[in-house]
């Protein structure tokens, strides 16, 4: 198999699952044995691809022009590599888990579930191998509104509003902005190709350039840069598996995974630290960081915690893109898969506590963790690595990231980071604490132990260990990545 | 003054066909509106008819001896712009027929304020 | 200058009856008016040398466009409701379009001016139709051959008016849905 | 055959008409006119392909007579682009029209409703291919009349009322358009628009000719509901029969802006010595154009009655086509272009939609599509889909149009006019997810329990069109590419 039809495959795997989905709706076994047989399926193909990749192979597909000299082009890249294989492996996982998280709560139009899910997947793909800024731009979209049923699923005036606030400010700051920035670089480049080193180099200067970076990094609302964040908690409304896979992997990825290929690839990182046209947004970026662990703290809901949560953490990666150096960039391409598999497992471990115990508050979750001792030791273990400390994924890409502040001489920066961890302690462990420690507020001190069904516990305890592995295998990761920083070779 | 002696037709002409357009937008009974399109139609066929004449000319039917002749092309023009008038006077007048059947009567207020009030059941 | 006396008295008549029909507060008047006018205009047609237009205007324009509007009366009503208040805004529209237009004529070739560039393709006609046909009309020969698409045109429009009238005035039967209030 | 392709697709609707009314079997009638459509539509693609690939206008002399004494057919790519856009969208909505007009039109007028609709079209037509402006005036009077026939036939009686204004403000436009006309006639000497635009250069900042371009763009502005002379167009969409609306919607209003093209780029020109349409262009057409788009937007998210929000939502998108094409670039030219099509296929499926709703339902009010998402679920999701269009979402018409319109403004360093039309944008997703949300989130009102989805007859050519719209999000081959080139030939920049 070419590495052309790998791609392929992987573009139209999803778009099959999704296709199947809708198709055998009678039959739900059969329906959900097919999803994660294609899902089993996409890794694979995914997993083939990489070897190429490693050794610096760049496979292309241009399939039809658009508008002049601008076709719907894939492009297979380390960055998006990375991204691809993350989307890929928790699919499979979150598969499973939406199989017993939708059947244990019994959940209605399931197959339209499947099926948009599905959708939201070959999204993410396709953004993933975008070629450039056009494909990338119609993937995005249609991420959004692929995932638009799934925020909704519940059809109540609740999921109305929420569901209004998901897709007013994706699409308004996608059409707004990023549509405008896009076009603009268009005029101004007349390409809007993914190219090493970038486009506008040359092309664009003085305030445009900043101008240019700002309708980027706003315009790409789903990197929920404050104060366009507001659609992440409010898609919390959703189910958890949608919680899980899109609002902490594929959507909030793909937000800033488009700003740093536009960094990398549009602006190029050369030109960003010249004209230093992106000191700007590493402060927006650090006021994120801050803003959104601060609010995290405030909330009681498990799921709106988790969401602020990711907005901080979203900043991280926004803060290496605008850094614009070597460090800087690996640490942001590295926390796009540290930070989906810590996450992950903690809205899995959200989702199960909702189905076991009915449970979505903090202040009801005292003792759950001696009824639930699988969920909540895995929850712990993510939260750690969310956090940043050995010997979790996560700590891998904070060090990076602080050692792309200081190489940028950016004291203040490393500082926030420092502080920002410790705010990711103060919210996130004390559940731990209370889960294990503190006795139930009602019934006996050790209660039976009532886990959620298996579909749901075996894959958030495979996400925990996950988050564990990737700090002992974080060196492909770093080698994957080092390309993307031309002249870093040596560097290391 | 030079101006007006050779302009003063053109200005009465406008003159006429505003007069005609007056009466469309000001008044509210239908009839009457028709009637103003009619004057304001009629008016630019004036316009058109008072272009295709030329001074010491005589009309465009070839009779031995003569030279000058009024310009023909207005006149076939206009022979079409009158048809196009009375088709549309025509069917005008019909809507107002069938106007007058639904709603009982012809003036535009009335027929605002029933259309009002059907807004405000339905 | 006997020409122009006759022009302006003409005009002014034209004038007159405008005015007139819009001061008119019986519907009838208005279309008797509507048809004076019609046949004013045609009679000025006449002295501008035009008779095709001439003739068809007072048949058409004056008579058949009345009797429309006679008969519709007929099967309507004959009242008019009487203007309460004065508009400024429809006057305030004509004076400013006339203003307009009469900014638009201050280039115009003079009234009558052979040379006007407007007849660059009538002198055409007046040269060729001779020659062409065996018609002496130069009119009729425009209206039939060279702009004969545009004649077509106009029998389409009256076909078209004459199958909305139809259509428009088709009784229903009885059986049929009433017309739907919501 | 290939000599008279120019005046076939004028004539065959034109001819039939007659025949349609004579057949006086309402089947017999409806089919021979959707036959008729049907190659009308044929003739018009390959007179399309023709004049593409030949690279030069397909001219019929009429009677045989040139241009300097006769009428002449005059086909460029523009005319033969909107011969297809009309052709097309006539014979889908025809094909959708016998069931639906058996609900809203009584039978014995359904032999009518064939004749004037391909009056109507055949108006139309003949304003897309003539070279010669009265002729215009003349089939912009076959058109119009036989449309304000088409409209009085709604069901409602609001509908003869709408008919009236729409008449009143039609005919002063066209009246308006007959005193440019002569106007432009009286300082030229000719009504050949080629020849006209050759005679214009001498006239240069002659008043009586820029007097008449301000008619002639008034009323031409009246006919394509140019906000704020948009006045006759809401109630006469939302009263007239739904296959009336989707045809008048996708085609009429088109043309109109059609005309406006052919007139500022043919005949009055826009640069170099000579360029009469300055101010109109620059000024005049752009301000109507901007407060058309976020007024009539903002109106249309406020109504209740949802053929009547499409309207209004028509109007603001009379806006970006007029915006495009005073914008004077290839690419300004190519989105006012492009989005005559692509509006056209996304409003025409949207109106048909609104009549497979209005069929189950009887009604078009917003508070009768409560939960229709789970009732009508393809109709709705078709809707679903022509909404995404009006935004402008990619992968549909829409985008492309958008796309052309934001990259002109960015061309000329205009930033704050692509900001607006990005803005502007934005208001279309308010007023579609209002129905979207009506739709799938609130409960179905009491005792509608028996309504199901469209017959196939009227789905399948709602869905053609909407997929339509979405084909042509992708592949541009034949809209956006053409309607490029086009513009290349009106700029007279050389193949």
């Amino acid at each position: 198999m070419t590495s052309e039809m790998a791609m392929i495959l992987a573009l139209v795997l999803p778009l099959v699952a999704a296709g199947l989905s809708f198709v055998i709706r009678s039959a739900p076994n059969v329906r959900d044995a097919c999803s994660l047989a294609v899902g089993v399926a996409l890794l694979g193909v995914v997993i083939s691809l990489v070897p190429t990749v490693m050794d610096g192979g760049r496979p292309e597909i241009v399939l039809f022009e658009i508008f002049e000299g601008l076709p719907i082009a894939f492009r297979l890249e380390p960055l998006g590599m990375l991204f691809l294989l993350v989307v890929a492996t928790l699919w499979v996982i979150t598969t499973c888990y939406a199989i017993g998280y939708m059947r244990g709560h019994h959940e209605v139009n399931q197959s339209r579930f499947f099926g948009c899910f599905g959708l939201a997947i070959f999204a993410s793909a396709g953004a993933a191998l975008a070629g450039n800024m056009l494909t990338l731009f119609f993937f995005y979209e249609l991420l959004t509104l692929s995932t638009y049923p799934l925020v909704t699923h519940h059809q109540n005036e609740k999921a109305k509003r929420g569901g209004r606030i998901y897709l007013g400010i994706l699409i308004s700051t996608s059409i707004a902005m990023l549509l405008l920035a896009v076009i603009w670089t268009y005029v101004i480049a007349g390409t809007l190709d993914f190219r090493e080193g970038g486009i506008l180099a040359g092309k664009a200067e003085g305030p445009m350039v900043i101008v240019l970076l700002a309708l980027y990094a706003f315009g790409t609302g789903k990197a929920a840069l404050m104060p366009f964040h507001r659609w992440l908690p409010a898609a919390m409304v959703a189910p958890t598996p949608v919680s899980a896979l899109l609002h902490a992997v594929a959507v909030v990825k793909v937000g800033v995974f488009t700003v740093l290929k536009v960094v990398i690839y549009i602006f190029g990182i050369g030109f960003l630290t010249d004209t230093k046209a992106s000191v700007w947004l590493m402060w927006a970026a650090a006021t994120t960081i801050l803003l959104g662990s601060l609010v995290a703290m405030t909330k009681d809901n498990l799921k709106e915690r988790l969401a602020y949560s990711t907005v901080s953490q979203l900043g991280y990666i926004v803060l290496g893109a605008a850094l614009a150096s070597q460090w800087g960039i690996i640490g942001s391409g590295m926390h796009i898969a540290m930070h989906a598999v810590g996450k992950i497992t903690l809205f899995f471990a959200a989702g199960a506590i909702y189905v076991a115990a009915h449970k979505t508050q903090v202040s009801q979750l005292r003792g759950i963790g001696r009824s639930m001792p699988f969920t909540m030791t895995a929850y712990s273990l993510g939260a750690i690595s969310v956090i940043g400390l050995p010997p979790f994924g996560g700590a891998w890409s904070k060090w990076y990231l602080a050692l792309g502040a200081a190489e940028a001489g950016q004291a203040i920066l490393v500082g926030v980071l420092m502080v920002s961890s410790l705010l990711n302690i103060w919210y996130l462990m004390p559940i731990t604490m209370n889960a294990f420690f503190v006795p139930p507020d009602e019934g006996p001190a050790y209660p039976p132990i009532k886990e959620a069904p298996l579909f749901c516990v075996v894959p958030l305890c495979l996400t925990a260990l996950g988050s564990l592995a990737l700090f002992f295998c974080a060196e492909p990761i770093y080698r994957l990545l080092l390309p993307l920083v031309p002249g870093a070779g040596g560097g290391g | 003054m030079s101006e007006a002696l050779g302009l003063y037709n053109y200005w009465i002409v406008i003159f006429l066909m505003m007069t005609g357009l007056y009466l469309v937008i000001s008044t509210g009974n239908l009839v009457r509106k028709v009637v103003g399109l009619n004057i304001f139609q009629a008016s630019v066929l004036l316009l058109y008819v008072t272009m295709g004449r030329v001074d010491g000319a005589t009309a465009p039917i070839f009779v031995e001896g003569r030279e000058t002749y009024t310009d023909p092309l207005p006149s076939v023009l206009m022979l079409t712009a009158i048809v196009v008038g009375v088709a549309t006077t025509a069917v005008a007048l019909a809507l107002t027929v069938r106007i007058n059947e639904a709603y009982g009567t012809i003036e535009e207020d009335e027929i605002n304020e029933q259309e009002h009030a059907q807004e405000l059941a339905g | 200058m006997f020409q122009q006396t006759v022009d302006i008295l003409v005009l002014g008549l034209l004038a007159a009856t405008a005015l007139a029909v819009v001061r008119m507060r019986t519907l009838i008047g208005a279309a008797m008016l509507m048809g004076i006018y019609s046949f004013l205009s045609a009679s000025w047609m006449l002295i501008l040398d035009a008779p095709d237009v001439a003739f068809t205007e007072a048949a058409v324009g004056a008579g058949v466009s009345t009797i429309f509007v006679l008969a519709t009366l007929s099967i309507t009503t004959i009242r008019a409701k009487r203007q309460t208040k004065f508009q400024f805004a429809p006057l305030a529209v004509v004076v400013l379009t006339g203003a307009v237009l009469i900014y638009g004529t201050l280039d115009m070739p003079h009234f009558g001016d052979p040379e006007a560039p407007v007849h660059r393709v009538g002198n055409r006609y007046i040269k060729r139709v001779p020659e062409e046909f065996k018609i002496p009309n130069a009119v009729t020969a425009v209206l039939g051959s060279y702009r004969g698409f545009d004649t077509f045109g106009e029998t389409t429009v009256v076909l078209t008016a004459g199958l909305g009238v139809l259509c428009l005035l088709r009784k229903r039967r009885e059986d049929e849905p009433k017309v739907v209030t919501e | 055959m290939s000599e008279h392709l120019a005046v076939l697709p004028v004539l065959l609707p034109l001819l039939a008409a007659p025949i349609c009314f004579l057949l006086r079997n309402r089947i017999a009638a409806m089919g021979t006119a959707i036959a008729v459509c049907w190659v009308t539509f044929v003739a018009g693609v390959v007179l399309l392909r023709t004049v593409v690939t030949t690279g030069a206008p397909a001219i019929y002399e009429l009677g045989g007579w040139s241009a300097d004494v006769g009428i002449v057919y005059h086909v460029d790519t523009l005319a033969a682009f909107v011969v297809v856009l009309v052709s097309s969208l006539g014979a889908v909505v025809l094909t959708f029209a016998p069931q639906s007009i058996a609900k809203e039109i009584p039978k014995e007028k359904h032999h009518f409703f064939a004749a004037l609709y391909l009056l109507s079209m055949a108006g139309l037509l003949g304003i897309a291919v003539t070279g010669d402006l009265f002729n215009v005036f003349v089939f912009l009077e076959i058109s119009s009349l036989s449309t304000y026939a088409l409209i009085s036939l709604g069901q409602d009686r609001r509908a003869l009322t709408a008919t009236f204004r729409y008449l009143i403000l039609g005919t002063v436009g066209a009246t308006f358009i007959l005193i440019g006309t002569g106007l432009m006639y009286q300082m030229t000497g000719t009504l050949n628009m080629a020849e006209m635009a050759a005679h214009i250069r001498e006239t240069e900042g002659v008043r009586t000719v820029l007097v008449a371009i301000a008619f002639l763009t008034a009323g031409i502005g009246l006919k394509m509901a140019l906000f704020p002379l948009h006045a006759w167009l809401p109630n006469a969409y939302c009263y007239a029969p739904s296959s009336v609306t989707a045809f008048v919607a996708a085609t009429s209003t088109k043309v109109s802006v059609y005309v406006l093209i052919r007139w500022i780029y043919t005949i009055f020109g826009t640069q170099g010595p000579g360029s009469m349409s300055g101010v109109v262009v620059d000024l005049v057409l752009p301000a109507m154009a901007i407060s058309g788009m976020f007024i009539a937007s903002t109106v249309a998210i406020f109504q209740t009655n949802v053929k009547r929000l499409l309207a209004f939502s028509s109007v603001a998108q009379i806006g970006y086509m007029a915006l495009g094409v005073s914008l004077v670039s290839e690419s300004g030219l190519t989105a006012g272009i492009a989005h005559l099509f692509n509006h056209a296929l996304t409003k025409g499926g949207l109106f048909l939609a609104m009549g497979c709703i209005a069929y189950r339902i009887g009604s078009v009010q917003l508070a009768d599509m409560r939960g229709l998402g789970r009732r009508m679920p393809v109709t709705m999701f078709l809707w679903v889909l022509g909404g995404l269009g009006l935004i402008g979402v990619p992968c549909t018409a829409g985008f492309v149009s958008k796309w052309y319109l934001v990259r002109a403004a960015l061309e000329q360093d205009a930033l704050y006019l692509a900001v607006i039309i990005l803005l502007s944008s934005l208001l279309a997703v308010i007023y579609v997810w209002r129905v979207i949300e009506t739709a799938y989130f609130q409960e179905p009102p009491e005792g509608k329990d028996e309504v199901t989805e469209a017959p196939l007859s009227l789905l399948i050519p709602t869905a053609v069109l909407i997929g339509a719209s979405i084909y042509f999000g992708l592949f541009t081959e034949w809209s956006a590419d053409v309607a490029g080139l086009a513009a290349r030939e009106l700029l007279g920049v050389v193949r």
